[in-house]
């Protein structure tokens, strides 16, 4: 059997434990028992990926089931594309499940969540598998209304309804979009199979139309700025390993739907393709930053961090497409390596983030950040991993965020390659907004960390709250050890990309794991390089060099005394900045001069006792101006036909009459 | 042979750099005290303040958790790997192709990443204050300097160091505008980085106009002297970056002679007195602003750094 | 006979049904209304049976005898009953002025015309022309039912529609029986179902004034 | 002895015959419940006879071709399984009181009188006969609809009544001039009526008469379809008859009434002078599908809110005939299937919410999945099922409709993707409440069957992964011949 069938044995497998779960949902041990079973199948899909990643799998890697649209069936299919992102699907499922081991025994009502959530990872893997147009937006939606269960898991609480209802709505748009661009490339006769897409000819305008839908489809399921704005509503609301799915993971298979349709289905796309996702690209970086920025919820500030990590994967990705467009073969080799190695250093840090703000959740049920603080203390081994989650995405030196962005930065750097004009100056603006984005976000993940875990606690929560189980644990355990190998030795994951890059992008980098010190080196012409692991054991030699010279030669003397404050005796825990408090000067400096943001004080005149209170209402302005003159319009016309409703019988005829007469009269004229 | 050489040029460095910052800041003060007509304090004096609190016992707040003990020691740490790599008298340092400029950048990023942590670990006011107002300040700078580093990877076809380095070197270059803008750029991100006046006052606890002090204000004993320590090699860093890039002439190639070397170290002392003049005259000659004005200054060199790629390109496709 | 003459007799009837037609449109008083429907029944019955004649159909007899009887007699009766007993208001309610409403029906009956004349002249001339009539009649019966508020006016100007049906049925030479089956099962549950539907109406309302049955319009606001 | 069509189809339509009549006479509510199931259950086997049975033959009055037979066999399973979810719901109405014994007599009679009415519209190769047919059926259900003579129902009924005998009138001129185009050409009497003869000389046909008479056929039969803006009775007769009715309505009256608009298409499309019948159905489709779709969201009353997704549906399937084309053909007809299937899913599920709860009102049923699991979760899955998303049968039919829609009139896709969108944010924006949050109302257990809205579900989820290749083949068929 090959490769392929094994994986959709494993796909199958989870949609068998989905429906064991339906039946057995209220069992004592599902709960162990789906997750269990999910982590098997994870753990084998992953092996199984990274035996097609790296070539170990043989030859035969399509499979066609006589499913789906009848004159096609259904084609199942891997190349190093799909290999790549079933690793980083399975990868992260096997984390979810791990994690779920332990997070979801606290869950109130298990059966909304324990069948949907094997169904949601099947899903996920289907699109990845899937060959053909038809399979392919089937198992797409069919992740989504899995995720759509799952948002809407916890339903009593009506903001997670709302989220639902927001989500289902966005990804439906996304899957009408995707549904008419495979319209065009399947053309009228209905050649949905890719392998016929991929030798139909289409006119550039057919590519630029299906490039635009797809940055529609995929875009609004990744939360590409500006289709973002349910995934702050949705992400939150799941249940945390999920929303690390869905975040960090679900995201990704968007992603991959993108480079699947643009670079390998579209054909020869003109170069300001490249310019239009570079644009999107930034601004959703940006964006989503600033966003996140000036968040309290823990959980909605991860995810609006997910629309800036996308964004830095769509500047890559606009890179490579410009660069392909006018053939620099290596440079968008190189920046499409940059984009596949974020996609998957995000799935790693952002499930192990969420996973952190899952477990912050259980101990303290909160997740608003200023009712929090002083976690370390109580919860130890969860803070350490999240500090390391926080590094990872803040982009610091040796874990994996850097890496990708590094890459990034040096796909930038090829720009003058470009002939393009337009191109010339938005490649280094979408450079400095990424570099603008990479130091918020350093900001933001401060704030995140320092808040929620450091200080002192806000409430009698947060000072009670206990560490949570060892499965929860050791997922987090696991992902933050993946975040520090990706970071220090990215050179065997650039290897391992590389086929992808040379049947996208027409190139491949040099081969990174075999150079010296396993250093990267992009490209040998401009001599940059990088090296995690010397970074990693030049730090740790210097501090412990420093930490030993101290205790050798310096006082030992330690002593506990109250904080010194500026002389300022123990005051309360609400003294502390709060997380809004902590965002104010950066949203002075960016987001002053926004409608959106509003604050209001109310301060009593002198004399009075009465508390002041500050509020501060920070709106989407994106909201206003995109989504609410479609909800307006539609309210509009809703109101407005719903007066036919309401007509007299005679009326009614008359639309009868009207009609009948009108048909004759384009009859009478017409014919 | 060769190894050795270069692994003992490399090793000089390190000790080079850690030797010679407190002499640098404790140079700027002294002259700034000259210029302010005072006598100042002598020019060795932070070491005598880092040797005495290294002897000090430490007072740690109650509630303060291993982040607020292990930071300075990664702060120092970081910062020295970063310091390590900058070429001050030589380039082509042995291990200087681990990490290029965008890695030096990271690498202070993440010694700024913990000292904020740190600000917040005691869970008091100051602390909070001086956290947020570095990550604002930060968030504007760090842009900055990555397009002061793009518009000389541009140049230099690279982003590493010694590459730059050896370019700026060679004659082809010339004076160009972008790298003139690029320059005040740097300057302008360095003084903000290092919270040198107008960003931050150095030399004041006046709660309100603090930022680096707010948030190591807890700190005390050897933990406090790590601070300093990394405080003053980022300064030595600065100024060695500028003076690498900028009077890249005086450095010594890999493999030169005992004589290149030695010139190398005496033009990098020259550099050293020379940028430690212009700053202390610098920060005489003007006043500290108010943290809401910050922005517009920072983000100046934001605009610069923009402007001089953007020229670059210009310049090169015309 | 000629075919002159069978074609005039035959346009003569069928361009009567549309001038009863248009009298009705223009009544004001459901009585009146009642006697110019009964009037149309017969012109209708007159009209069959001149084609059963012409056709050689017997059977197309029994349509007439069924308009004669039912449309002209039986229906215009049971109507005045109903109106008497429910004491229902003799004025027509009508919703557009009686000049508008004669404007409209002319411009039906031209609409007819011009889309039955693109029919080709070679087609059975006969057939044409009535077929443009019946086009006509039923256009008319529809003007009528939308134009008026009262619930039998609405029912006679369903009738004068049927009557329509019923002139371009038996004017199609041959056509099958189905013709007939059809005409008296219509005429069947147009009595039945109102009928059962007067009677349940008047079991619940004090009238059958549609307006009243339109007090609920589906969904309450 | 070769089995004949003929057999199965008379089979057909005596069946339901013997049992109207054994029905009408039958005392006893659970004798004559029985007894319609076993009719219904009957003419079904009978009807999956009419596969094996040999096509060629086409009689002057009844035929059985490709495009018909499928319709036969759905509509026979369906009115099957409304008549199991009628035995488990009836009983609850006499419970409370809202049907009498007598009445309930006369709905059982009437219910099989319809199914024969529809049989007979879909095995007529006489185009009078599938009038009759029609009319036959649409009579019963108006009859139905009014049987719990409440105030509201008599007015549904009254609305419905105008409305379809309008339909009816206009549908009757439009047979007549397609006869009248027929006579020159085969000559006076039955064959000018036969639609066999019809298709086979369409091209010789006085294209202006035949225009007219499309016309004619397409508003009156598209009354019965419910296609805007001739809709106006279909709502409030699904919402305020007994829900049997409801689903009978919306999963197979409608279907019958688009099947004769077909048959006419057919003929139309043969002729080359003729007006094209595509823009047509494709204008009415589109305003009937975007009509409806924003219509769902101001709803109140859970049947009604169904009622106009049928009307949304109904909009698709007709702009998917106009569109023609092997692959929306075959959109169009899979779509039918399926939202028969699904509709009628729906609307069992919806009658049992209604007698659990006591209410119709959307704002009054809250929290479902909470309360009752089965029915809540299979309103879920009915919902999404009919919104089109996977992994049910109506995706694959707007898969299919819409992606060739896109590759051919692009600008004509606009419409349609915009209606579905609307529609599918309506109906969660109901199912929100209906089946999720704080619950309220009744939570008493339910006893009621369940089975045949699984069994609809089921065959709509299979449909929606796999269709055999014997469906397929012959819906390939059925896609050419209609164009």
């Amino acid at each position: 059997m090959s490769v392929v069938a094994f994986l959709m044995l494993c796909a199958a497998a989870l949609l068998g434990v989905a429906l064991l779960a339906m039946a057995a949902s209220h069992a004592r041990a599902a709960t162990a028992l789906v997750y269990g079973a999910s982590l098997a199948i994870c753990i084998v899909g992953t092996a199984l990926s990274i035996a097609a990643l790296t070539g170990r799998a043989g030859a035969a890697t399509r499979l066609i089931l006589p499913l789906g649209v009848p004159w096609i069936g259904a084609h199942f299919a891997i190349d190093s594309l799909s290999a790549f992102f079933l690793a980083v699907v399975n990868i992260g499922g096997a984390a979810a499940s791990l994690y779920g081991l332990g997070y979801g025994t606290h869950e109130d009502e298990p059966h909304r969540v324990l069948p949907f959530f094997p169904a949601f990872l099947a899903g996920m893997n289907l699109v990845v598998l899937a060959d053909d147009a038809f399979s392919y937006l089937l198992s797409w939606e069919f992740m989504s209304l899995a995720s759509w269960a799952l948002v809407i898991a916890h339903h009593r609480d009506a903001e997670n309804r709302r989220a639902g209802f927001v989500y289902l709505i966005m990804a439906s748009v996304g899957t009408l979009a995707l549904l008419l661009a495979f319209g065009l490339l399947a053309g009228p006769d209905g050649h949905y199979d890719f392998e016929a897409i991929r030798l139909g000819a289409r006119a550039p305008l057919t590519s630029a139309l299906v490039l635009v839908l797809v940055l529609i489809g995929a875009g609004s399921k990744a939360g590409l700025v500006p289709l973002h704005a349910w995934l702050p509503l949705a992400h939150p609301a799941a249940p945390s390993h999920v929303s690390a799915l869905m975040s960090g993971v679900m995201t990704k298979v968007a992603i991959y739907a993108f480079i699947r349709i643009v670079f390998d289905l579209a054909g020869a796309l003109p170069w300001w393709s490249g310019a239009l996702l570079l644009a999107v690209g930034s601004l959703s970086a940006v964006l989503g930053v600033l966003q996140a920025l000036m968040q309290d919820d823990t959980k909605r500030l991860l995810a609006c961090s997910t629309i800036e990590n996308i964004g830095i994967i769509f500047i890559g990705l606009g890179l490579a497409l410009a660069f392909r467009a006018d053939g620099v073969a290596a440079a968008a080799a190189l920046a499409m390596t940059a984009a596949l190695l974020h996609v998957l250093n995000h799935s790693f840090f952002k499930s192990l983030l969420f996973f952190g703000a899952g477990a912050v959740l259980t101990a303290t049920g909160d997740r608003n950040m200023d009712r929090l603080g002083g976690l370390i203390h109580r919860m130890p081994v969860t803070s350490f991993l999240f500090l390391a989650g926080c590094m990872a995405i803040s982009a610091l030196p040796p874990l994996n965020g850097f890496v990708s962005e590094w890459l990034t930065f040096q796909a930038v750097l090829q720009s003058p390659d470009l002939p393009q004009w337009a191109l010339k100056v938005m490649v280094p603006a979408a450079g400095g907004l990424l570099a603008l984005a990479a130091a918020l976000a350093g900001a933001a993940f401060v704030k995140t960390f320092g808040i929620t875990f450091l200080g002192r606690p806000r409430s009698t929560e947060a000072a009670n709250a206990k560490e949570v189980d060892r499965f929860s644990l050791s997922a987090m355990t696991l992902l933050a050890l993946l975040c520090l190998i990706a970071g220090i030795v990215p050179g065997f994951i650039m290897d391992a990309v590389a086929p992808i890059t040379r049947n996208l992008a027409g190139a491949a980098l040099p081969l990174q794991s075999k150079l010296p010190w396993l250093t990267i080196v992009p490209s040998f012409e401009s001599g940059s390089s990088y090296n995690g692991l010397l970074i990693f054991l030049f730090i740790a030699f210097s501090s412990l060099l420093a930490v030993w010279a101290i205790h050798r030669f310096a006082s030992h003397a330690i002593r506990r005394a109250p904080a010194w404050d500026c002389g300022f005796p123990d005051p309360s825990p609400a003294t502390q900045y709060s997380g809004s408090g902590f965002a104010q000067p950066i949203r002075r400096v960016f987001l002053t001069r926004t409608p959106a943001t509003r604050e209001q004080l109310s301060m009593p005149a002198p004399g009075d006792m009465r508390a002041a209170r500050f509020t501060l209402t920070i709106a989407d302005p994106l909201w206003d101006w995109l989504y609410q003159p479609f909800v307006s319009a539609v309210e509009i016309a809703a109101l407005q036909l719903n007066k036919l409703q309401f007509l007299t019988i005679r009326r009614y005829l008359s639309l009868v009459f009207l009609s009948l007469v009108s048909l004759l009269l384009v009859l009478a004229i017409w014919s | 042979m060769e190894l050795i050489s270069a692994l003992l040029v490399q090793l000089m460095q390190m000790m080079l750099v850690l030797w010679a910052a407190p002499l640098l800041t404790g140079f700027v003060r002294k002259v700034k005290a000259r210029l302010q007509r005072r006598q100042g304090p002598p020019i060795l004096q932070p070491y005598r303040d880092i040797l005495r609190l290294l002897k000090k016992e430490v007072v740690v707040a109650n509630n303060a958790s291993w982040i607020f003990r292990v930071a300075p020691y990664l702060i120092f740490a970081a910062t020295w790997v970063a310091a390590a790599l900058v070429p001050t008298f030589a380039k082509g340092l042995l291990f200087s192709w681990s990490a290029d400029l965008i890695a030096i950048i990271a690498l202070l990023a993440s010694a700024r990443f913990f000292l904020a942590l740190a600000g917040m670990d005691i869970g008091t006011a100051f602390g909070g204050i001086g956290s947020s107002r570095e990550m604002m300040i930060a968030s504007l700078a760090e842009p900055a300097m990555l397009l002061v580093v793009f518009t000389m990877a541009l140049v230099a076809r690279s982003t590493q160091l010694s590459a730059v380095a050896d370019l700026l070197a060679s004659s082809g270059v010339g004076l160009r505008v972008s790298l003139g803008l690029a320059m005040v750029g740097l300057i302008i991100v360095a003084i903000a980085e290092n919270g040198r006046i107008p960003v931050d006052n150095p030399a004041t606890h006046l709660e309100l106009t603090m930022v680096h002090e707010a948030m190591v204000l807890e700190y005390s004993g050897r933990h406090l002297a790590m601070i300093e320590l990394a405080a003053a090699v980022k300064l030595l860093l600065y100024v060695s970056l500028i003076g690498c890039i900028f009077v890249p002439w005086t450095l010594a190639a890999p493999g030169g002679s005992t004589a290149s070397h030695l010139a190398g170290f005496g033009a990098y002392i020259a550099k050293l007195a020379l940028f430690g003049f212009l700053l202390a005259v610098f920060e005489t000659a003007i006043a500290k602003m108010r943290v809401f004005r910050l922005p517009d200054f920072v983000g100046g060199a934001l605009m610069l750094g923009l402007l001089g790629t953007l020229l670059l390109f210009a310049s090169r496709s015309l | 006979m000629t075919h002159g003459l069978t074609f005039d007799v035959a346009h003569l009837l069928a361009g009567g049904l549309v001038l009863v037609s248009f009298l009705m449109i223009t009544q004001h008083r459901l009585y009146a209304l009642l006697n110019a429907f009964a009037l149309q029944a017969v012109l209708l019955a007159l009209s069959v049976a001149w084609q059963a004649n012409l056709q050689h159909a017997p059977h197309l007899y029994v349509t007439a005898l069924i308009a004669l009887l039912f449309k002209a007699v039986i229906v215009p009766v049971g109507l005045h009953r109903i109106i008497q007993r429910l004491g229902i208001h003799r004025e027509i309610e009508t919703v557009i002025g009686s000049g508008t409403t004669m404007l409209a029906g002319m411009g039906l009956v031209a609409l007819s015309m011009t889309v039955m004349l693109k029919v080709t002249p070679t087609a059975d001339p006969l057939a044409r022309e009535d077929l443009a009539f019946a086009l006509s009649v039923v256009l008319l019966g529809l003007l009528m039912m939308v134009s008026r508020r009262n619930a039998v006016s609405q029912v006679v100007g369903f009738m004068s529609l049927e009557n329509g049906l019923v002139l371009a049925g038996t004017g199609a030479r041959g056509m099958p029986l189905v013709v007939e089956i059809s005409v008296a099962f219509s005429i069947l549950i147009a009595f039945f179902v109102i009928g059962v539907f007067l009677f349940r109406i008047r079991e619940r309302f004090d009238t059958v004034d549609v307006q009243a049955l339109d007090r609920f319009r589906g969904e309450r606001r | 002895m070769s089995f004949s069509a003929s057999d199965g189809v008379v089979l057909v339509l005596v069946i339901p015959v013997v049992a109207a009549a054994a029905l009408a006479l039958l005392p006893g509510y659970r004798a004559s419940a029985r007894l319609n199931m076993l009719a219904s259950g009957l003419t079904f086997v009978a009807s999956l006879s009419l596969f094996f049975a040999d096509h060629s033959e086409a009689g002057r009055y009844l035929f059985v071709d490709d495009l018909n037979v499928a319709f036969i066999v759905l509509n026979t399973f369906v009115g099957f399984t409304t008549s199991v979810f009628s035995a488990s719901y009836i009983a609850h109405e006499l419970e409370t009181g809202r049907l009498t014994p007598t009445y309930l007599r006369f709905y059982h009679a009437m219910y099989q009188v319809m199914m024969g009415g529809m049989n007979l519209a879909l095995t007529a190769n006489n185009i009078g006969l599938m009038w009759v047919g029609i009319e036959l059926a649409t009579l019963t259900t108006i009859l139905m609809v009014g049987i719990y003579r409440t105030h509201e129902a008599l007015e549904a009924a009254w609305k419905y009544f105008i409305l379809g005998s309008v339909g009816i009138g206009l549908a009757l001129f439009g047979t007549i001039l397609v006869y009248m185009a027929a006579v020159p050409i085969v000559g006076e009497g039955v064959n000018g009526m036969v639609w066999t003869v019809l298709v086979a000389q369409a091209k010789h046909f006085d294209p202006a008469m035949i225009n007219v008479a499309f016309i004619f056929l397409l508003l009156g039969y598209g009354t019965k379809v419910g296609l805007a803006p001739l809709h106006a009775w279909l709502p409030d007769a699904h919402a305020e008859g007994p829900t049997p009715i409801s689903a009978v309505l919306s999963g197979l009256l409608l279907n019958v009434a688009l099947y004769a608009v077909l048959r006419f298409k057919i003929v139309l499309a043969a002729n080359p002078g003729a007006v094209a019948p595509g823009p047509l159905m494709v204008t009415l489709g589109l305003v009937s599908l975007v009509f409806a779709a924003f219509m769902l969201y101001r709803r109140r009353d859970i049947k009604r809110l169904f009622a106009y997704s049928s009307i949304e549906h109904m909009g698709i399937i007709t702009f998917a005939f106009g569109m023609g084309g092997p692959v929306a053909n075959f959109g169009g007809l899979l779509h039918m299937a399926m939202h028969s299937l699904t509709k009628s899913g729906i609307f069992f599920a919806v009658g049992h919410v209604a007698q659990i709860k006591g209410t119709q009102r959307v704002a009054e049923i809250r929290g479902l999945t909470v309360t009752h699991p089965w029915l809540g979760w299979s309103l879920v899955i009915g919902v999404v099922a009919i919104a089109g998303l996977p992994p049910f049968g109506v995706f694959m039919s707007e898969f299919l409709v819409v992606s060739s829609t896109f590759a051919r009139e692009p600008l004509l896709a606009v419409p349609l993707v915009l209606g579905i969108l609307v529609a599918l944010g309506a109906l969660f924006y109901h199912l929100g409440g209906l089946a999720f949050g704080e619950p309220t109302g009744n939570d008493a257990p339910s006893d009621a069957s369940y089975t045949p809205m699984i069994v609809h579900f089921g065959l709509v989820l299979v449909a929606g992964i796999f269709l055999p290749s014997v469906l397929v083949a012959w819906f390939h068929h059925v896609a050419q011949i209609l164009g």
